[in-house]
């Protein structure tokens, strides 16, 4: 009798020969590279954002060498760029690597130009930053200017994420190619929306710094539109963290279940949230303008409901996991109404980290979602709210989601193993890490909605009642940092020591299956084709309508300002 | 789709949906939209325009007043006012040089202030006291300097 | 069942008199987002008729043909800067705006883009390109306003929305041309 | 044999289709004639020649009266708003270039006068200004606003002009030249763009209606 192998045996055999031969090692040195240079950034950027919360409360002073906005502006692109985009990166392209046999040669050297050309321009930006001539903050709002260098590293980093872009988008096709009328691998679906996502984001940053700040800053015009400088911005700034949360979120669906020893949850949802992500992402970027002059109300209105429309794929992603969760809870025994959370594997730091990070998730979120809405943003613009609310989104979400990775990716791409210490240290820098978010976090909230300030230097408004208030809160903020530190060194240990020193073996790259007896998923999800041209035609909507209005009924220009 | 997942969903857009119908009565039915005014300015020659030629505070009626203020690095003008409790206070905003905030800590009043447009917010002060008011966009090296007071007595 | 009570639910969310005037005061979202959504509204209903009317469609709808010609007669005519301001100020234009745009174009959509072999969507996609370029240029570039009751800007705005849209369908295109799905299908 | 019967029913049902976009369209447009709202009330006012209502107008100069006063005379009228900057002024330097075309009428056969809208800002001393800026001589080319909100509104709205505040204390607005004849009717509405075409029209008009006298 002939066997008969289905296309799905297919790909678990194949699945299995990859887990016994383990990953590439040419695709292994371009994800050890990345993650490393993003664990250094880690580092630093640590170190500088203890400087800061210090020096914010009142307990240190900085010298007169080092300027507080300095520290800030290399906090903020060390911390939101290069830890976030080089983690991103060096996870999805192993994910590439092991979910689709392998990095095509080519792919392999647009990932090595890639990663030159934002070194390259990360240099470019530190640079300027160093000798105190970009100051300008990640957001780098005109009608401030930086030294042109450093929009010219921006440009170099820019184009290094493209190439990037575009060497996954080649093995995509090539692995579909020779797989037709096969479902993408799902960590391959989630690192397309990725890339599609972040070339959407970065071709605004890139109109912004070439057409407008460029020409501006070597001084080849005079003037510059300074709300349409600011609206291209956002569109950026805000997707890309949407970027650095898809990643996390492309973990709890994919990894996390693997993890406690259970199945993904439907993959058709699945892939309809990676795209609903993709399609809404960029328009939500409004919501930072909402106090701005020049946009009337009905528009602002409109952003309001663009920016919480993300709010709905991140609700049915909070279902999907808690319903993963409860289903492996059970099927391991677990009775009652709670009593499957028992049944979690809590002393493994590959769960607990992303599991805090999507517990964390649940505040960030809706302060997210109230923070989009008019008034509540009129009391919270550009307080420590708002840095409180990225703290939580960025430094505990997506940040502890890239730790738990870091422990299982790092020997698997060393070709190492997880010790049973490393764990326990691991577990450790974890609960270290939580406290020192939540204890920073929520006094930021609170400071916040008290008046405080972001991004301003230690200051008492000469000793005006209103300020001194804010005091205690900024001492908490200092002693959340501290912990933090410690976590970051632990973590950044942990990372060298599992790639270079932890015993040899073979680690597995965790990806749940399917769930048997699921409804085949519609073959509409992979047509990326389509779901691009829904996305242009989504930005359209929403920013042909202000950019007009801005450009038409535009003031006189800004001249460039050195004010620091 | 389960039933309880169609149930979060429905709950999830429900809410979603509940957001906007508030924010939109407040901004458009209580008229407490953010501020949002849209007049321009040439940011070069505030100076020479009306009415920021002569910032300051006017009565314009009964417990009302108008304020006419420009921000620049790293400073309000004028840099401190006075007003009686109960007072309405217009305040009419724009900046000399690079993005500010304007935030006067305590209050609601919060709103952007660009170079080249004209911002406008208005608020009543009921309680008597010393506001601090403070730039909450990172303009400079003094950017933690650059306040300002009203007392409302 | 279930998409029909979308496709209500959304047709009466677009009905409610706040929405509508809001979505009206501005001439982009007028045309580029409640003339879409009724008529996606329709589409969404539509799957109910033809369950209810089979005999209808297939006899009257065979090829498709009929349907989605009603469907771009439809869509032209709300694209006339004339009817757009008379929804404005007549009421029974605006009564027939809410009636032609779901049951006169979205459900004859539905019924006809299933029957339509690929050169005839991609036949209407051209259509929608060369209008949405003509009207873009014609409501960039045409001197004096062409409604009465929205501001030039508006005019300009919506002029760039046009071309923006067209722009996306061309692309579209160009994707069409450049990939063949056939390779990955 | 059943898809030929199918595809006549489809054939029937096409042209039904078409029929109807066919008459659609020709209601829609008039008759393939007014493809804007702005055509459409220019054909409608040339059809229906309204009469200039009973308002009560005040000159540059502080004279109050209506339309009588300029009894047995055509009027030649436009709408503007002084605090306008885009089509007002060219509006007015095109009334001031026909003012010149036709000095052999005007005083005698017709007068012109420009109407403000916004007779909040617009008070007589503001229209004095203007209408020195534009060489008016306040006498047989006047300047006015109608104070009365009611009275106002019930002009613009049978003249079919409309006009929509920006909220920034600007307006959006239609322009031309309104003929009204010797009965207080509206006889021409004009592009004010065509000078010479609107000289041409009322010299015409006053011309024939002269020869009608003899």
């Amino acid at each position: 009798m002939e066997t008969v192998i289905t296309s799905k045996e297919k790909v678990t055999v194949f699945n299995k020969a990859n887990q016994v031969l383990g990953i590439h090692l040419e695709d292994a040195r371009i994800t050890k590279s990345y993650l490393l240079v993003a664990f250094i950034a880690l580092l630093l950027g640590g170190f500088l954002g203890l400087l800061q919360g210090l020096n914010r409360a009142g307990v240190l002073e900085l010298p007169v060498w080092l300027n507080y906005y300095q520290i800030l502006t290399a906090h903020g692109l060390l911390l939101v760029v290069v830890l976030s985009a080089f983690f991103t990166i060096g996870y999805f392209y192993a994910g590439l690597s092991h979910t689709l046999g392998g990095l095509l040669p080519k792919v392999r050297k647009m990932a090595w130009i890639g990663f030159w050309m934002k070194m390259f321009g990360f240099v470019l930006v530190v640079i300027p930053i160093l000798m105190n001539e970009a100051s300008v903050m990640y957001t780098f709002y005109p009608p401030m200017a930086a030294h042109p260098m450093f929009y010219f590293g921006l440009v170099f980093i820019v184009l290094g994420v493209w190439i990037l872009a575009a060497g996954a988008f080649v093995n995509v096709s090539h692995w579909r190619k020779n797989h037709k009328g096969q479902h993408l691998p799902i960590l391959a679906f989630f690192a397309t929306g990725v890339f599609v996502l972040l070339v959407g984001a970065t071709a605004f940053v890139a109109v912004e710094v070439l057409f407008m700040i460029i020409p501006w800053s070597l001084g080849w015009v005079d003037t510059i539109n300074v709300m349409v400088a600011r609206t291209l911005f956002w569109a950026f700034g805000h997707t890309a963290v949407n970027i650095w949360y898809l990643t996390a979120v492309s973990a709890w669906y994919v990894i996390v279940p693997k993890i406690i020893g259970g199945t993904r949850f439907n993959d058709y949802l699945t892939r309809v949230v990676v795209i609903a992500l993709v399609i809404m992402n960029i328009t939500g970027g409004f919501h930072h303008q909402i106090i701005d002059p020049g946009i009337s109300l009905p528009i602002k209105f409109m952003h309001v409901f663009m920016s919480l429309a993300i709010g709905f794929p991140s609700l049915m992603t909070a279902y999907a996991m808690f319903r993963v969760f409860e289903r492996t809870g059970r099927r391991k025994g677990g009775k009652g109404a709670l009593g499957w959370l028992k049944k979690l594997p809590w002393g493994d730091v590959r769960f607990l980290s992303p599991f805090i990070a999507m517990a964390a998730f649940a505040p960030a979120g809706a302060g997210g979602i109230v923070q989009s809405t008019n008034q509540l943003n009129q009391v919270v613009h550009n307080t420590m709210w708002i840095v409180g609310h990225f703290h939580l989104t960025l430094g505990m979400t997506v940040v502890m989601t890239f730790f738990g990775i870091s422990y299982w990716l790092v020997p698997f791409v060393s070709k190492r193993v997880l010790t049973p210490q490393m764990n326990r240290i691991g577990v450790i820098q974890t609960i270290i890490w939580t406290m020192g978010m939540v204890i920073m976090a929520t006094s930021m909230h609170i400071v916040g909605l008290l008046g405080s300030p972001r991004r301003t230097s230690y200051t008492t408004y000469g000793e005006h009642v209103a300020a001194q208030a804010w005091d205690p809160y900024m001492i908490m903020i200092g002693i959340g940092a501290t912990f933090l530190l410690i976590a970051v060194i632990i973590q950044v240990y942990a990372i060298f020591n599992m790639m270079f020193f932890a015993p040899k073996g073979e680690t597995e790259f965790p990806i749940a299956e399917v769930e048997a007896g699921e409804f085949p998923t519609p073959y509409l999800t992979e047509r990326w084709g389509i779901w691009v041209i829904t996305m242009l035609i989504v930005v359209a909507m929403a920013y042909v309508l202000p950019l007009t209005d801005m450009i038409v009924n535009a003031p006189p220009g800004s001249p460039p300002f050195k004010t620091w | 789709m389960h039933l309880d997942e169609k149930i979060w969903l429905t709950l999830s857009f429900g809410m979603i949906m509940i957001f906007m119908l508030i924010t939109g009565y407040q901004t458009f039915a209580l008229e407490m939209g953010p501020p949002s005014h849209q007049e321009t300015i040439d940011p070069e020659k505030v100076d020479q325009t009306a009415p920021f030629n002569e910032p300051g505070i006017k009565k314009i009626g009964e417990n009302e007043y108008e304020v006419v203020m420009t921000l620049q690095i790293f400073s309000f003008t004028p840099n401190t006012i006075e007003v009686p409790a109960g007072s309405k206070v217009h305040f009419i905003l724009t900046s000399k040089d690079v993005v500010h905030g304007f935030e006067v800590a305590n209050t609601n009043i919060n709103a952007m202030v660009m170079p080249g447009h004209i911002q406008k917010i208005t608020q009543t002060f009921d309680q008597p006291g010393e506001y601090l008011v403070l730039c909450n966009e990172y303009c400079g090296a003094g950017h933690q300097m650059m306040s300002m007071t009203i007392s409302v007595k | 069942m279930t998409s029909f009570i979308y496709g209500l639910l959304l047709y009466f969310f677009l009905m409610i008199p706040p929405v509508a005037n809001l979505v009206e005061s501005i001439m982009i979202t007028h045309m580029h987002m409640q003339m879409p959504f009724l008529v996606i509204a329709g589409f969404l209903m539509g799957k109910l008729f033809q369950q209810r009317f089979p005999l209808f469609f297939k006899k009257w709808n065979s090829n498709g043909i009929p349907g989605i010609t009603l469907f771009l007669i439809i869509i032209i005519y709300w694209t006339i800067p004339r009817t757009m301001d008379e929804a404005l100020t007549v009421q029974s234009v605006e009564a027939f705006k809410f009636l032609s745009l779901p049951f006169l174009a979205g459900i004859p959509l539905r019924d006809s883009w299933s029957k339509l072999s690929s050169l005839g969507r991609n036949m209407v996609i051209v259509i929608f390109m060369i209008k949405y370029f003509g009207m873009g240029a014609l409501y960039i570039w045409w001197p004096s306003q062409l409604c009465n009751n929205y501001l030039l800007i508006d005019q300009l705005t919506l002029g760039w929305g046009f071309i923006t849209t067209a722009l996306c369908l061309l692309f579209y295109f160009i994707y069409l041309f450049m990939i063949d799905p056939s390779d990955y299908e | 044999m059943i898809s030929v019967l199918k595809n006549r029913h489809t054939t029937i049902s096409l042209i039904v289709v078409i029929l109807f976009g066919f008459v659609l369209f020709y209601i829609g447009t008039d008759g393939f004639k007014a493809f804007t709202a702005e055509t459409a009330r220019l054909k409608e006012l040339k059809e229906e020649k309204p009469v200039f209502p009973q308002v009560t107008m005040e000159d540059s100069k502080g004279r109050t009266y209506s339309l009588s006063e300029f009894e047995n005379k055509y009027v030649l009228i436009t709408f503007l708003y002084t605090s306008c900057g885009t089509v007002c002024p060219q509006l007015e330097k095109n009334m001031a270039e026909l003012y010149e075309r036709l000095p052999q009428y005007v005083g005698k056969e017709i007068v012109f006068l420009s109407i403000s809208f916004d007779p909040t800002r617009d008070d007589p001393d503001r229209l004095e200004t203007y209408r020195k800026a534009f060489g008016s001589d306040g006498d047989t080319w006047r300047m006015a606003r109608i104070v009365d909100k009611d009275e106002l509104d019930l002009l613009l709205e049978r003249f079919g002009v409309i006009v929509i505040p920006d909220g920034n204390g600007n307006f959006t607005h239609n322009s031309a030249f309104y003929l009204v004849d010797k009965t207080g009717r509206l006889s021409e509405v004009m592009d004010y763009t065509r000078i010479e075409e609107a000289a041409d029209t009322i010299a015409t008009l006053i011309e024939s209606e002269k020869g009608n006298k003899k």
